[in-house]
């Protein structure tokens, strides 16, 4: 597995088939935090940082734990980690900055319930990664995610000086741009085989 | 899987120790956005018992109409809930106004000074009583217990130096 | 040698209708029928009046003091009585009264006496006092008290010295006329700056569209004693503006927020440098001015002015006024604001009257939606980006205006001169800065009455903590008293036995009193005071034990 | 009442677009003149359509329709979607993009001013996913195609769907330049051999070039009269150009020279008029130079690597959604102040 199929692994998770634009999961913080650009850069480093170990650690689990007969627990046991990943991240980004803490609110805790938190390691699993494999496609995933929400969140930063007709104005409109910027996504289709 | 369990436990513990966080200052940042009239039109004693009452969560954004409702659209912001009109029955945004004395009929019973949550009232016993146009912050509780009534709100004028720019209104819907 | 120049960026070309009002000499405006002095004619605090209703007063005599620092003094144009002194229409885009001081002119224009300040053996801040005295503020429009500018400050010099006879706004004329005809005067102003500011470089700034201008400060210019650099700069609005003249000629910007001396640069406008040289070399106070009167009229021409002129009396010199009249404006067509009403007098910054027509100024067509083709950012002398600021100004998101540097803009009006969407953009970002100039202004009022309140609480809780502890101790000393027998007690004892015997007398004293000169009363009557007695006892009993409960 | 400044420059938004679409129209004629008169029912029915729906948004919103209809962007937003597409589309292709255009991208927005994505590149996405075999019935060049369709017969085509008398579609429909190179490419032919085939014209495909040339043309004229700046198409070549050229000198043989890319497809009319919309590109000018430059290497990738022929409208609809970040980070330095903090 040499160098040039990490990068094919990585361009295919940001750009071709993107965790939020091609396979439509993790919309609810997407459409939860991207009201302002500082949030949704937050929220994107901290998804990054639970992604990538959340997809680390359940490959080990995977590997070594559960073996080949307990693969039922498969789903409970990746809870478990990505709930434990997600709490120490709490816990370190209220002592670092207090204040994206109160702003992010909710969402932070909800990462753990963020179908993609949960989707990459699964996706793993169904695609037989190795290690170093499912931390590439992990950590791709994450940045697709985070890119995509800071996108948005400029988009829609802008969209609140637009004049838009009041029966759009708000979550509609956010709705119909994220629409429109997975119709520009599917332009990626087929980039990476 | 209960051995993951327990470990997982025991290293949230350790980093739960490790990451103790003293009491963030949300209340004077909700403080600093309140207008500081003092008036108790949201219920609660002053500006300070309110942010606090809205940092424990048990007062909505939405009660102080002297804060209009920019003040609001600032809370919800700064909370990151959502914006909430302002609600009615805690009075309507009045324009800004200052409490003047009528001089012929104070008697000097010194009790509007007491009620005065900034000390805007100057005066003693069996003395003429005045009222300070710049400290006066509007909050009309010096009007109920004044015994003979001799206090009203007189909007403040625009003049001059506080005029602004009006909002350049774009006639674009008449065709 | 031609100085070197640099660029600023943008700047437009608007068509310049100067030639109409230069081809006549500047007149001399006769004495109008009612002055109205407005006392808040610079920035800053307004001036105090110090003469009363019905005083009589002199030409040049100080009619309002300057208050506070930031401020000057205000003069009578002309001798005459004070007639009111109350709110008049000002000149000012609202509308509003502004307290002014009307005089009504005597005919005898009897000039106070004055005399030459002897600046040069003088100590500096006492001169500039007497320059706030003599109501010197800069004539350019921005009208800031010179006295202040001409501190040379922590540095004790500003090593260049610009005159400013830019002039760049179309349809005035002022300060090319008073460079054609006074420049010897200006540059003798100009020699009082270079003393208080010891510059070591005197620059004049005028456009290459003033050549006579250019050849009479030349001329002037080579009798100086001193080097003066008299520099064609080319013509572009706004290259008058201050900040834009001082990157023309030297390449250093202005930093934003500070002032010119920051750089080592300080501008003053050529009439500034006029009225300096009168008030120093005449000890003639600022009391009249160079105005244009010009646009939609018989006979444009310039007009020394008495400042507190009626605009209706300014306008009536230049011919009766055409039907078609549309409007006043102070100012130019891109700076300028419209005037209410036709006895707005004249003040300091008055430096044009433009009368509009519907033909020479039509109106706006409807404003179409911003497509963001960027031609105000092109046109922006101070590079700010006018389709964002108007973004955020629109969605009155203050913040973000802010961020976007909104306090840049010098509201020159390239921005909506070229918009394609005719949009007001100038008046957005008047709108945004005066909104958040109030938020702030509500913001330190809401900290004063925090700090009061605050400050309040703590007095009641001291308060109450002293009435606690005056209480505790009073409590204990009874509490020492009760415990035991001292010889004290004795001469207590003997005290409350003196108490009790007055309490006594005193009761008696009272049950004794019966009506007295009843003696020859008829019988009914005297059962009637019967009557009342007992029922006067009846109360008083009711009374004691109802104490007692 | 309205404050200063009284005076303005003559210039208006209808004066704006009625250049764009006149810089337009010499590429038409040549249009008209090399692929048969098919793109003029196209065009026409685009800009009814365009207006009609501008008319009903404009109603709803309770605006006074007239200014909106002067302005002319629908009608540009029209004629780039029609130009964009084959000109023997059947009719309710155009209805169908121009709807997804002037409604959704542009009025659900706001109108004029408030949309965020390119109107025109819109609808051509839209109708290159949803429908994509209609989307490859170009209409071969009049020089190699077997038969001329004439104006009524090509509307009749379009509105109908019926060929005069017998004719087959294949006789007047060819695939596109790019779309041989795919396929050639597929079949593992070598570049050189590909570009012998007769639809090769010298530089880009016949016929075409001379299309792409006048509308160089047009855009040239528009940078003359100042209606865009030079920032946004020289970065867009430039990036094409530039990816193309590596490409191509890592492997002549799979990959063909930059040249042919800039004289086929929608890349001149992207880059001079599609791409300049100033109201959902980038405003600052480094903003615009890493705005075309962006547009340029995303459609060499999609062309090349990707799954669709012409990956322009795909470009710039990527880049449409990165201009709020490349404004907020390069905002130009504002007089007086030092540095180029990022104003986001």
């Amino acid at each position: 597995m040499d160098i040039q199929s990490y990068i094919l692994i990585l361009i295919g998770t940001v750009f071709v088939n993107n965790i939020i634009m091609a396979k439509i999961l993790g919309l609810c913080p997407f459409m939860g935090v991207s009201k302002s650009l500082e949030t949704a850069i937050g929220m994107g480093a901290a998804t990054t940082f639970v992604l990538t170990l959340a997809s680390g650690s359940s490959y080990l689990i995977n590997q070594y734990l559960l073996g080949t007969d307990l693969t039922y627990l498969r789903t409970l046991s990746f809870i478990v980690v990505i709930a434990g990943i997600v709490g120490f991240t709490e816990m370190f980004v209220r002592k670092t900055s207090p204040v994206l803490f109160r702003v992010l609110g909710i969402y932070l805790p909800l990462i753990t319930t963020n179908c993609a938190v949960l989707g990459i390691p699964l996706l793993n699993v169904q695609a037989q990664h190795n290690f170093i494999q499912s931390l590439f496609f992990g950590f791709g995933g994450a940045v697709g995610f985070s890119m995509v929400l800071v996108l948005f969140a400029g988009l829609r930063e802008r969209l609140e000086g637009a004049d838009v007709p009041a029966v759009f104005r708000g979550t509609s409109i956010a709705m119909i741009t994220a629409g429109l910027m997975s119709l520009a996504f599917m332009g990626f289709a087929g980039l990476v085989k | 899987m209960s051995g993951l369990a327990v470990f997982l436990g025991a290293a949230l513990g350790f980093a739960a120790v490790r990451f103790k966080v003293q009491e963030d200052p949300i209340v004077e940042q909700i403080d600093a956005i309140l207008p500081q009239t003092q008036c108790g039109q949201c219920g609660f004693p002053g500006c300070k018992p309110y942010a606090t009452a809205i940092a424990n969560g048990d007062a909505e954004i939405n009660q102080c109409p002297p804060g209009g409702e920019d003040g609001i659209h600032k809370l919800a912001e700064l909370l990151g809930v959502e914006f909430k009109p302002l609600n009615a029955e805690h009075g309507e945004p009045k324009p800004k106004s200052v409490a003047v004395i009528d001089e012929t009929t104070c008697i000097g019973c010194t009790l509007c000074i007491q009620a005065c949550p900034v000390d805007a009232i100057l005066g003693a016993a069996k003395q003429m009583h005045t009222i300070i146009a710049q400290e006066c912050t509007g909050c009309e509780l010096c009007i109920a217990p004044c015994p003979v009534d001799c206090i009203s709100m007189v909007p403040i004028a625009e003049d001059v130096a506080t005029w602004k720019w009006k909002y350049p209104v774009v006639k674009l819907k008449v065709a | 040698m031609t100085r070197q120049l640099y660029e600023f960026n943008g700047g437009v070309h608007p068509e310049e209708h100067k030639h109409a009002s230069t081809s006549r000499p500047i007149g001399i405006a006769p004495l109008p029928r009612i002055l109205i002095v407005s006392l808040r004619q610079h920035i800053g605090q307004p001036a105090k009046p110090i003469v009363a209703v019905g005083e009589q007063v002199l030409k040049g005599q100080m009619i309002g003091q300057a208050e506070g620092y930031v401020s000057v003094a205000v003069h009578a144009p002309t001798s005459g009585t004070v007639t009111a002194i109350a709110g008049h229409a000002a000149a000012h885009p609202s509308g509003l009264t502004d307290l002014c001081i009307t005089i009504a002119p005597d005919g005898a224009d009897r000039w106070i006496e004055h005399s030459a300040l002897d600046y040069r053996n003088m100590d500096p801040s006492h001169l500039r006092n007497q320059l706030r005295d003599l109501g010197i503020a800069g004539l350019g429009g921005a009208v800031f008290p010179s006295f202040i500018k001409l501190n040379p400050g922590a540095t004790q010099k500003v090593p260049t010295l610009v005159l400013n006879g830019g002039e760049c706004e179309p349809w005035i004329t002022c300060d090319d006329m008073l460079m054609r005809e006074r420049a010897a005067e200006i540059l003798a102003g100009a020699a009082v700056m270079r003393y208080m500011l010891h510059s070591d470089e005197v620059l004049v700034g005028i456009e290459d569209n003033k050549p006579e201008a250019i050849a009479a400060m030349q001329a002037a210019a080579s009798q100086c004693d001193f080097p003066v650099e008299v520099v064609t700069v080319p013509t572009l609005y706004p290259g008058g503006g201050a900040k834009q003249l001082i990157k023309t000629l030297t390449g250093k910007e202005v930093p934003s927020g500070g002032r010119s001396t920051d750089v080592g640069v300080a501008t003053f406008n050529v009439g500034t440098a006029y009225a300096l040289h009168r008030a120093v070399n005449h000890g003639e106070p600022l009391i009249s001015r160079i105005v244009t009167v010009t646009g939609n009229v018989h006979r444009p021409q310039n007009f020394e002015v008495l400042i507190g002129t009626p605009l209706a009396e300014l306008v009536r010199l230049t011919g009766a006024t055409r039907d078609d009249t549309s409007g006043y404006v102070m100012g130019g067509p891109m700076m300028g604001f419209d005037l209410i009403s036709t006895d707005v007098p004249m003040v300091k910054a008055t430096n044009c009257i433009l009368v509009k027509s519907l033909a020479l100024f039509p109106p706006p067509p409807p404003a179409m939606p911003c497509i963001r083709c960027t031609r105000c950012a092109q046109a922006c002398p101070a590079d700010l980006q006018p389709q964002e600021l108007y973004w955020f100004a629109r969605a009155k998101n203050f913040g973000k205006t802010q961020e976007y540097h909104l306090f840049d803009c010098i509201e020159c009006g390239c921005c909506s001169y070229v918009c394609p969407s005719h949009i007001p953009l100038v008046q957005y970002y008047r709108y945004a800065k005066s909104e958040i100039w109030a938020k702030e202004k509500d913001k330190k009022a809401a900290d004063l009455a925090r700090e009061r309140h605050e400050f309040r609480q703590l007095r009641i809780e001291r308060e109450q903590q002293e009435r606690a502890a005056k209480l505790a101790l009073k409590a204990s000393a009874k509490l020492a008293e009760a415990s035991p027998e001292s010889p004290d007690d004795a001469a207590n004892a003997a005290k409350k036995a003196a108490i009790q015997a007055a309490l006594e007398r005193a009761k008696e004293k009272k049950e004794g009193v019966t009506p007295r000169n009843i003696e020859n009363l008829p019988p009914e009557k005297l059962q009637e005071i019967a009557e009342i007695e007992a029922r006067r006892a009846k109360i008083r009993a009711m009374a004691k034990d109802a104490v007692e409960k | 009442m309205l404050s200063s400044p009284y005076i303005a420059e003559q210039s208006s938004v209808s004066i704006i677009m009625l250049k764009v679409l006149a810089a337009l129209v010499p590429g038409i004629a040549v249009y008209v003149w090399l692929f048969g008169p098919a793109i003029l029912v196209t065009l026409t029915l685009a800009s009814v359509t365009a207006l009609v729906l501008e008319t009903i948004a404009v109603r709803l919103r309770g605006w006074p329709a007239k200014p909106f209809l002067m302005d002319g962007s629908a009608l540009v937003t029209a004629w780039l979607l029609a130009l964009s597409l084959p000109p023997i589309a059947p009719w309710w292709l155009i209805v169908v993009g121009t709807f997804f255009a002037i409604v959704v991208a542009k009025h659900l927005y706001g109108g004029l001013g408030n949309n965020l994505f390119n109107p025109a590149m819109v609808g051509y996405a839209v109708l290159i996913i949803s429908f994509p075999v209609q989307m490859t019935q170009w209409s071969a060049p009049l020089s190699l195609a077997g038969a001329h369709l004439s104006l009524l017969d090509s509307a009749q085509y379009i509105f109908t769907g019926i060929l005069p008398d017998g004719l087959k579609l294949d006789a007047i429909s060819s695939a596109t330049p790019l779309d041989t190179l795919r396929t050639q490419l597929q079949l593992e032919h070598t570049v050189r051999e590909i570009t012998r085939l007769p639809i090769f014209g010298n530089l880009g495909g016949t016929g075409g070039e001379a299309v792409v040339l006048m509308f160089l043309l047009g855009g040239l004229y528009l940078w003359l009269a100042r209606i865009i700046t030079w920032h946004i198409p020289a970065a867009f070549i430039a990036g094409l150009w530039i990816t193309g050229g590596l490409f191509h000198i890592s492997d002549p043989d799979r990959y063909i020279s930059p040249w042919f890319h800039l004289a086929t497809g929608g890349v001149m009319l992207g880059a001079f008029f599609i791409a300049t919309d100033p109201v959902t590109g980038a405003t600052t000018p480094r903003g615009k130079l890493i705005f075309g430059a962006g547009i340029g290497i995303l459609t060499y990738l999609i062309r090349t690597l990707g799954g669709y022929p012409d990956g322009v409208a795909f470009a710039v609809l990527l880049m449409n959604i990165m201009v709020p970040l490349i404004d907020a980070y390069t905002q130009p330095k504002v007089y007086g102040h030092k540095q180029k903090e990022p104003a986001e």
